[in-house]
């Protein structure tokens, strides 16, 4: 694959540069531009490629611990999209929005394009491969002489499988000490106790065996622990309508998780482990109200209700200082209400987090750098500076190490730091294996070359040891790959099978190295003795994880799935706080402690406690890339070093703050509108009662405006209206014979489809992965990042001026809807995905008065790009607002705006046009899908067959929310869903669309003795 | 063609001697005028002028072109916009009407142009600059031998000049 | 004059007009004086070329703007989705709205034979032109991909595609290129006997030469002018049902569209009255000034003033009327959207813009009813500024906070035009300026022929309805005789 | 005797040249693959709208009548992909040397027919040596918004002289069909075949 690809699959991805600058003359000569263009073949073909056909090859994601499973869509030789591998056990196809974004990380555009060694004048400079490895070799030699390779430091980024292992082996023939596995987003508290309680780090949580679910601060669905198994779990168990499980969440602040419960009960950070010790009833109740601000009732009533219904799924995830005692007791409590081995599955254990460092001992090794005692580290992927807390001061202990090598793909802000960049390829160019679940071992090769001039760590580990004669004879295997297929269990042969599938069975070899002693963490004090007039809880972002994914851009614009911001650092105030200090939502607050401030917007949220601020971790900044640095405020920067005295995790919510208003102001990076529905039925939900009476036919009236009502004729042989409309004949008398191709019994027979989609809102979480995943199927550009501004918004060079203007690109989006909570108490958030809705009669077409969209007859509303002239007409009439305008050149490398700087412009899907300048784009149904299943059918003459493939955002989606198919025929399944009794069509009743999208009702579960509606 | 022109300062002697003029039977009389005036309008005893024949054909013309462009156009590419029929009549009167008023008027233009002989490369005889400012004119176009009698009722009724003209 | 044969019984009957147009014009006497006075206006002056250069430079300020759009995106300018048409598409109603009332005055009130229309009308159509001539622009620099206009025009290409015609967009082009069309032919129609007096009264050969081809021949031959008359009458009757048509299809634009506060079957005759009031609006702006440097007051005698006067008065009080409609059909048609978007209007982000449209429009008018303002110029003007500013700021009111308050509230937005937006707009009112400058001082901006028409003609014998009394409703013209300054 | 001549203008001039200019917009549909003018040189245009008739100046003078005539190859072995992709493929530089590396550049005179020396192979084999691709310039090619996929037009058995003429008589291969949209939809809509004909709707190929 390492030749240059041929240009036609790559000519396509410059598209519409053409319209946009040299328009005037392409309207003359009809588009056919005569730039002299070569065709380039391979050297030597490929045998198993097909020039514009891709490959796809099972990999392991590495963007977080978990481990899942992808696959690398690969065509003439570039990776351009990862999908979810459905054979894998941890996400079965689907994928989170950071695994998608993998393959900006790939090509992003701020990699090291190869080694780099700090010169004598103290700049990194660019060196060669030979050179880079010679000084490392002889740093190693020096150290290895100078007998302290006792004391060298490996920190690497924690990742299951065999490399640990391999490093380890390395390690110790060098005589250094086992590395350091870090991972800061994972929870260690829980993990410890989890191994304590059963054995292993993460025991199976079945979501969809329980009957109720208390979350007390774990955001299963955010960041904490595997989220997209988790998420699976949690959505097919709410796919159970009637008999899902009802959820409480318990929390100072209403995450994306808590955005999912039936009921938030809010409460004080670092009264968690009150509340569960009143659970479970080792506490009283009275001291759990007091210390949590909760009512007495409302606990009581949550320990009855716990006590009564069976079985029941108990979670804590609270980072505090006593996070520990807190799991180990919500884990008694777990098994007084017999959930182990039901709902908490520990022989299905998800190994992915075994042997994570504890925050304490990556502390203490910081602690041995400032001594002095490290003679050599050597980091690869983790990023100490900008995750610790700036108090620990990491830099500074950072000065203190003679030599430090970094073998980071990124300039972040530890490799700024070091002497030697030795830059890994990342996890799509290289090869290794995880270890997700017990005896499941997912396999991780390459999609394709090397973009830079990059090498594997673990390669140029192996190369070192041969260089060194002393240990040469233990690395005989020539590369990292070798050494794997030879360790693999089963050698090569289910090695190469286990590649076919992605995932094998076996276990991989475990470190020989012994466990480092754990270090003796400093307690911290209780979050209530510190000083301060509010707490301070600090959470990872759902999109940026440990900061990692700040550089890049589709995570950047991804906005917060709760409060919907982006490009910015917020900082979250309870409404009535708010109202006491006279804050209102974009006054900049002063956010201070005794080791430090940040300065951030105020966010005004009902769901946060009143005597708490909250700010997402993961931002903030000072290098990494143009897309990561100066975006934002790192909250680090104020916690103390605290830590969980049991477990050594470090505790994230261990300060208060003193919180004051600077006065200055700054708009709010929002693609929030109106955070209210106005009673305009967008985003529908039903009480379980509802439901029940909905089944057994009580409610009429609702069912009527439902598709499938006998209330509109269509033609013989197309079922629902939704499929009728395709022929535009639901509303209009147009005879059956006028129809010309709309007419089913039209040669082409295209009529006789209705592409269609029905989304669930039972399953939908609002975790937007189908957003990311539309942006990387339809070559969505990002429009907010800094070098995009336009110095005719309100901000000047600051990121996110085009949104401020409402300007971002997502063809789908994710609205989130408060219902409720005016007056203080709780309240509902309803996510509703909505896209283009494709209608019957879509109002967006009539106008148009150039044909650029118009309705296709398998039931489309196409965007034809080259023929858009610019009006918006289409646009101002969508009821919808699913349309989106190119205001700038994003998709024309000339312009300052070009939205894919050198090399992400590799990422581009060469099925899909990129638009130019001043053309309306929008949802296409990845009708390019469309096109090539039917293409491939031809091909086989046959027809396409039913569920053969589907949309991006359906085909992402880790809580199976989005279906997609053809309503027209039976055999598809959204053609059954379609008619579902909870289904409602989006403004239907107002304006008479017929969209091709339906919406299911979302099924809320109240608290048994207080039935509040929907 | 050759004949007479005299020029008046006042209307009423235009008048007179114009009626005098169709007595004597002298030839061909054409009148120059700075304003439109009914009297000389009615002296002349004129069919009513057949520009709104040009205007009628044009109109009829434009609004059948204005509904056969679109229609044929509906017909060429069948394709459905918001569920409406696809050749639909409503939209495509209003091209109808106005193409009517656009091809009507430009006709109607045309008609002028032609019933009125302009635009003219030449003058011809006849014409003096006074008549677009103050002064009637009337020319007689009529043979030598009845020049002398024009000329004299030209004067007697007041003509402050008479010339003839070749 | 016993020797003059009498003429005919009926050649008396049509004895010309002469005291109405001695109540017409008072201070005009002859023939010669509508011709000299005319032809003195057309003297380039400093103060003309002032103006004329002023102009020219807004007008390449808003082109040098325009073409940084173009190059950069439309993204330059201060769209905010969902607010999809901003300034331009405002301003685009605004300058075509203009143009109407040069057409009631030239083509209507010719077919209602309104005496006061004779003297205005040549401004009032010259203004209809260059009005249509600047709205014309704006489709075309709001467009996102300008340089593909031409795809809006059915012409056959060798993609055989066609416009769609069932856009609002395509009735737009066939409404204001025949508008265009029409309205200029009717211009110069007019200008031919003009010119043809100029061709024989100038004396500055260049000009002559000039008007002589302009003129086409012209040669004021009884004929011509009876095929003229004719002409002239079905060119108004066509103008007339075009006028409404125009800006009903301008108002098509947004009343076919489902957007809040758009979808009204009102908008057809609110548009319509509203374009003919902020035209004449338009017209006192410039009649007036002329009329005083010009010298022209006992051409445009305040009678004729008053007049129109009287018609923006009633045309002010269709608008009102129309406004309050628009908020009690919200209120009473009960849709909460609608209603939503109501509030939003008259207290959102734009609240003042909707109050300014209001006082402008529907208030300051009212001052009409008195016959003392009717007949200020100095109030006349100022109050014809305010409207021309209420106008702009009716359309503004109609389009964006209806874009910015739609149904779906997850995308309501906030509008702010930018530089870019509001030198455009300048530089509109810089090339609409500029012609208008260029014309008045080129061509008679008082129809030479057609005042002729109501001067009385030089007669041998005293008419014998001279000195009838009939001067009684009429007030005095502005007293200020001819000659003064000869 | 006061005679005056006066000139008119007389306009329309600008009216011919609007005509002129639609007509010549026009002639792209209108033009039939048969009435092209053969070979341009390297940037000869036809009349129209397109580069019709183009026959730029190829590294490598590869003569497709040499190999598919007199040697009777199928389009398909070099152009692997065009049955079972949208790109129908480049032959890799491999696939040439795979037949080049015994057929060199010098053929001695043998059963009758005299020596030869072939410019065209000595520089493939130059190519090969150093190992660079051969840089063909492209002579069809749709604008990229246009999505054409060759394997349904094979699938569906339109032949390949059909779109790109008759290449095997080609010493010098040309654009043959104007590629214009009017020519696409003439043959979707069945006037070349009925057997052939497609939907017609935009979204068939511009997504």
């Amino acid at each position: 694959m390492s030749e240059n690809p041929t240009p036609s699959g790559v000519r396509r991805r410059e598209f519409l540069k053409i319209l946009g600058a040299g328009g005037v003359a392409t309207a003359a000569i009809g588009c056919s531009s005569d730039r002299v263009e070569k065709l380039i073949p391979y050297l030597n073909h490929p045998d198993e490629t097909v020039p514009m056909v891709s490959n796809y090859y099972a990999s392991t994601c590495r963007e977080c611990s978990a481990g899942c499973g992808v696959l690398l869509e690969t065509r003439d030789g570039r990776t351009f999209k990862l999908e979810g591998n459905p054979d894998h056990p941890l996400n079965r196809g689907a994928l989170c929005a950071r695994g998608q974004a993998a393959v900006q990380g790939l090509y992003n555009p701020d990699r090291y394009r190869g080694p780099m060694v700090r010169n004598a004048s103290g700049q990194l400079v660019p060196t060669t491969w030979d050179a880079a490895l010679k000084l490392m070799a002889q740093k190693l030699g020096a150290v290895q002489a100078g007998g302290r390779a006792g004391s060298a430091l490996f920190l690497n980024r924690h990742e299951s499988g065999s490399f640990p292992a391999f490093l380890d082996e390395w390690l110790a023939a060098y005589g250094m000490p086992a590395h350091l596995s870090v991972d800061p987003l994972a929870d260690n508290a829980v993990i410890a106790a989890n191994r304590q309680s059963y054995g292993v780090s993460w025991p199976w949580l079945a979501f969809s065996a329980a009957k109720l679910i208390v979350s007390i601060g774990a955001d299963f669905l955010d960041a904490w622990g595997a989220n997209v198994p988790q998420q699976l779990e949690f959505a097919d168990a709410r796919a159970r309508l009637a008999d899902a499980p009802r959820f409480v969440y318990v929390g100072p602040r209403r995450s994306l998780t808590g955005c999912n419960a039936d009921q938030w009960i809010a409460c004080r950070p670092g009264s968690e482990l009150a509340i569960a010790n009143a659970l479970s009833g080792k506490g009283s109740l009275d001291e759990a109200a007091t210390a949590s601000d909760v009512p007495v009732a409302t606990l009581q009533a949550l320990r009855a209700e716990l006590t009564g219904t069976r079985p029941s799924l108990v979670l804590s995830g609270a980072s505090g200082t006593d996070a520990m005692e807190l799991a180990l007791a919500v884990n008694e409590l777990n098994r007084q209400l017999g959930a182990v081995g039901t709902t908490v599955l520990p022989d299905r254990a998800i190994t992915s987090f075994d042997g994570i460092a504890t925050d304490a001992d990556v502390n203490a090794a910081i602690d041995a750098m400032r001594a002095g005692q490290v003679p050599l580290l050597m980091i690869r992927g983790a990023n100490p500076v900008f995750t610790t807390p700036r108090y620990v001061a990491v830099a500074d202990a950072l000065r203190k190490v003679p030599f430090k090598v970094s073998f980071s793909s990124y300039p972040d802000e530890t490799s700024e730091l070091c002497d030697l960049v030795l830059p890994d390829h990342h996890a799509i160019e290289s090869w290794g294996d995880a270890q997700p679940m017990a005896n499941v071992i997912s396999v991780q090769q390459p999609g394709m070359a090397p973009v830079y001039d990059t090498r594997q760590t673990a390669d140029v580990l192996i190369t070192l040891a041969k260089a060194n004669p002393g240990i040469a004879s233990k690395f005989a295997a020539p590369n990292y790959m070798r050494w794997l297929i030879d360790r693999y269990p089963g050698g090569s042969t289910s090695f190469t099978l286990a590649l076919e599938k992605g995932v094998g069975t076996g276990t991989v070899a475990a470190s020989p190295a012994p466990r480092r002693p754990p270090a003796t963490p400093k307690s911290a004090p209780s979050i209530s003795q510190t000083a301060g007039d509010m707490y301070l809880v600090v959470y990872p972002s759902a999109s940026l994880g440990d900061g990692s994914g700040a550089n890049k851009p589709w995570l950047q614009e991804f906005p917060d799935p709760v409060t919907k911001i982006c490009w910015q650092s917020w900082v979250e105030i309870n409404q009535q706080t708010a109202v006491k200090l006279g804050v209102d939502t974009g006054d900049i607050l002063r956010v201070k402690t005794a080791q430090g401030a940040v300065e951030a917007p105020a966010y005004v949220f009902m769901g946060i406690h009143k005597d708490t601020v909250a700010i997402p971790f993961g931002l903030g900044h000072t290098a990494y890339g143009r897309y990561a640095a100066g975006i934002g405020v790192n909250p680090a920067d104020v916690l103390p070093v605290g830590f969980d005295a049991k477990s050594g995790a470090f505790a994230w919510t261990a300060t208060k703050v003193t919180v004051t208003k600077t006065g200055a102001y700054t708009p709010i990076v929002t693609t929030e509108g109106s955070a209210r529905q106005h009673g305009r039925g967008i985003a529908q939900a039903l009480t379980v009662q509802e439901l029940a009476d909905l089944a057994a036919g009580r409610e009429k009236e609702k069912v009527e405006a439902m598709p499938g009502m006998p209330n509109t004729e269509y033609l013989p042989g197309l079922r629902s209206p939704m499929a009728a409309d395709a022929q535009g004949v639901v509303s209009s008398d147009i005879k059956h014979k006028e129809q010309g191709m709309y007419s089913p019994d039209h040669w082409s027979g295209m009529a006789k489809r209705r592409w269609a989609m029905t989304v669930d809102l039972a399953r939908c979480t609002g975790c937007q992965a189908c957003v990311t995943a539309c942006y990387a199927e339809n070559n969505i550009p990002t429009v907010a990042a800094p070098y995009q501004e336009v110095h005719t918004a309100f901000l000047h060079g600051v990121a996110g001026g085009n949104i401020l203007k409402g300007r971002e690109m997502n063809w789908i989006r994710l609205e989130r809807y408060w219902e409720g909570g005016e007056d203080g108490g709780d309240f509902e958030a309803r996510f509703v995905p909505m896209l283009c809705q494709h209608c019957g009669n879509a109002p967006c077409e009539p106008v148009c008065p150039v044909y650029a969209t118009y309705h296709s007859p398998d039931g489309l509303n196409v965007q034809v790009y080259n023929r858009c002239v610019g009006t918006r007409y289409c646009s101002n009439n969508c009821p919808y607002k699913v349309r989106y305008f190119n205001w700038f050149g994003y998709g024309e490398p000339a312009r300052p705006q070009y939205a894919w700087p050198e090399r992400l412009s590799w990422q581009l899907n060469p099925d899909v046009t990129v638009r130019g300048k001043g053309v309306m784009e929008k949802c296409s149904f990845c009708v390019q899908r469309i096109r090539e299943a039917e293409h491939r059918a031809k091909a086989e003459g046959r027809a396409v067959r039913p569920d053969e493939f589907t949309t991006s955002c359906a085909q992402a989606c880790p809580s199976r929310a989005i279906t997609f198919g053809d309503a027209a025929d039976n055999d598809w399944t959204v053609a059954k869903l379609a008619l579902d009794q909870r289904g409602y069509h989006v403004f239907q009743e107002q304006l008479n669309t017929f969209p091709a999208v339906v919406y299911l009702k979302k099924v809320n579960h109240p608290a048994p003795a207080a039935s509040a509606g929907a | 063609m050759q004949g007479i022109v005299g020029v008046f300062r006042e209307l009423d002697a235009t008048v007179d001697a114009v009626h005098a003029l169709k007595k004597l039977r002298a030839g061909n009389i054409d009148i120059y005028t700075p304003a439109p005036r009914h009297e000389l309008e009615h002296i002349l005893t004129h069919r009513a002028s057949i520009v709104r024949l040009y205007t009628l054909l044009g109109g009829l013309a434009g609004a059948t072109f204005g509904y056969w462009i679109p229609i044929w156009i509906s017909d060429y590419w069948p394709l459905v916009v918001g569920g409406k029929p696809v050749p639909s009549w409503v939209p495509y009167t209003i091209i109808s009407f106005e193409l009517m008023v656009l091809i009507g008027s430009l006709a109607t233009v045309a008609g002028l142009f032609i019933t009125a002989r302009i635009p003219r490369i030449t003058m011809t005889v006849g014409y003096d600059e006074r008549f677009s400012n103050a002064n009637f004119g009337v020319w007689v176009e009529c043979p030598p031998d009845k020049q002398a009698d024009v000329t004299e009722t030209l004067k007697q009724h007041g003509a402050t000049e008479v010339r003839g003209e070749r | 004059m016993a020797t003059v044969t009498r003429p005919d019984e009926d050649v008396l009957r049509l004895g010309p007009n002469i005291p109405h147009a001695n109540i017409q014009l008072p201070g005009v006497a002859e023939y010669e004086q509508v011709t000299r006075e005319i032809q003195r206006t057309l003297y380039p002056t400093k103060l003309w070329f002032a103006g004329l250069s002023f102009a020219i430079l807004c007008m390449l300020i808003g082109a040098a703007t325009w073409a940084w759009q173009v190059y950069m995106g439309l993204g330059v300018a201060g769209y905010s989705p969902p607010v999809m048409w901003g300034v331009y598409i405002v301003t685009f109603v605004f300058w075509v709205g203009i143009g109407h009332a040069g057409t009631l005055i030239s083509a209507i009130l010719y077919l209602f034979r309104a005496g006061f229309r004779t003297t205005i009308y040549r401004c009032a159509e010259a203004m209809t032109v260059f009005a249509i001539m600047t709205a014309g622009l704006f489709p075309i620099l709001h467009l996102g991909r300008p340089w593909k206009f031409f795809w809006l025009i059915p012409y056959p290409s060798w993609r055989l595609i066609w416009p769609q015609f069932k856009s609002p967009l395509v009735w737009d082009v066939f409404a204001i290129l025949t508008y265009l069309t029409v309205s200029s032919t009717f211009l110069y129609i007019g200008l031919l006997p003009d010119f043809a007096a100029l061709r024989d009264a100038e004396p500055r050969p260049l000009r002559k030469h000039i008007y002589g081809v302009l003129s086409l021949g012209w040669r004021n031959s009884e004929m011509e002018w009876r095929h003229f008359a004719r002409a002239y009458l079905f060119l108004a009757a066509f103008s007339t049902p075009l006028v409404l048509s125009v800006h009903s299809t301008v108002s098509f634009d947004f009343a076919m569209a489902d957007t809040p506060g758009w979808h009204a079957t009102l908008f057809a005759p609110y548009f319509v009255a509203g374009a003919i009031f902020s035209g004449i609006g338009m017209v006192f702006t410039i009649i007036i000034p002329i009329r005083r440097w010009f010298h022209l007051k006992h051409y445009v005698t305040l009678n004729h003033l008053d007049a129109a006067a009287k018609l923006c008065l009633f045309t002010s009080l269709v608008v009102g009327t129309a406004y309050l409609t628009e908020f009690f059909i919200g209120w009473i048609g009960g849709n909460s959207i609608e209603q939503s978007y109501w509030w939003n209007r008259v207290f959102g982000q734009w609240w003042w813009a909707a109050w300014v449209m209001l006082t402008c429009n529907c208030v300051l008018p009212l001052t009409l009813f008195v016959q003392k303002l009717r007949r200020n110029t100095t109030w006349l003007f100022t109050l014809s500024i305010f409207i021309n500013l209420g106008m702009w700021f009716e359309r503004f009111v109609i389009f964006d906070p209806s874009l910015s308050h739609e149904f779906e509230p997850w995308q309501w937005t906030r509008y702010a035009p930018t530089y870019v937006d509001w030198a455009i707009l300048l530089g509109s009112f810089g090339w609409f300026t500029m012609w208008f400058m260029l014309f008045i001082k080129n061509f008679p901006v008082v129809a030479i022929s057609e005042v002729k028409e109501i001067v009385p003609p030089r007669l041998r014998t005293p008419h014998p309805m001279e000195g009838i009394e009939v001067t009684g409703m009429h007030l005095e013209f502005e007293p200020e005789t001819p000659g003064e300054r000869d | 005797m006061t005679k005056r001549r006066k000139r008119v203008v007389v306009p329309g001039l600008a009216a011919l040249a609007v005509v002129a200019v639609l007509l010549s917009a026009y002639t792209g549909a209108t033009q039939q693959p048969d009435t092209v003018i053969k070979d341009r040189g390297s940037w000869g245009y036809s009349a129209g709208s397109s580069p019709q008739g183009r026959s730029p100046i190829q590294p490598i003078a590869f003569p497709h009548p040499t190999h598919v005539q007199t040697l009777g190859m199928n389009c398909l072995y070099c152009h692997f992909s065009a049955n079972k992709s949208p790109d129908p493929g480049m032959p890799a530089v491999g696939t040439c040397m795979g037949c080049h590396l015994v057929i060199g550049p010098n053929r001695p005179a043998m059963n009758g027919r005299p020596a030869r020396k072939s410019e065209g192979i000595a520089t493939l084999q130059k190519y090969w040596a150093q190992k660079k691709p051969v840089p063909w310039v492209r002579i069809h090619h749709v604008p990229d918004y246009v999505n054409f996929a060759h394997m349904p037009h094979i699938n569906a058995g339109v032949t390949c002289q059909t779109c790109h003429g008759q290449v095997q008589q080609m010493n010098r291969v040309y654009q043959y069909a104007s590629l214009n949209m009017g020519w696409c939809i003439n043959c979707h809509v069945g006037n070349v075949n009925p057997k052939w004909k497609a939907r017609y709707d935009c979204s068939v190929c511009h997504y």
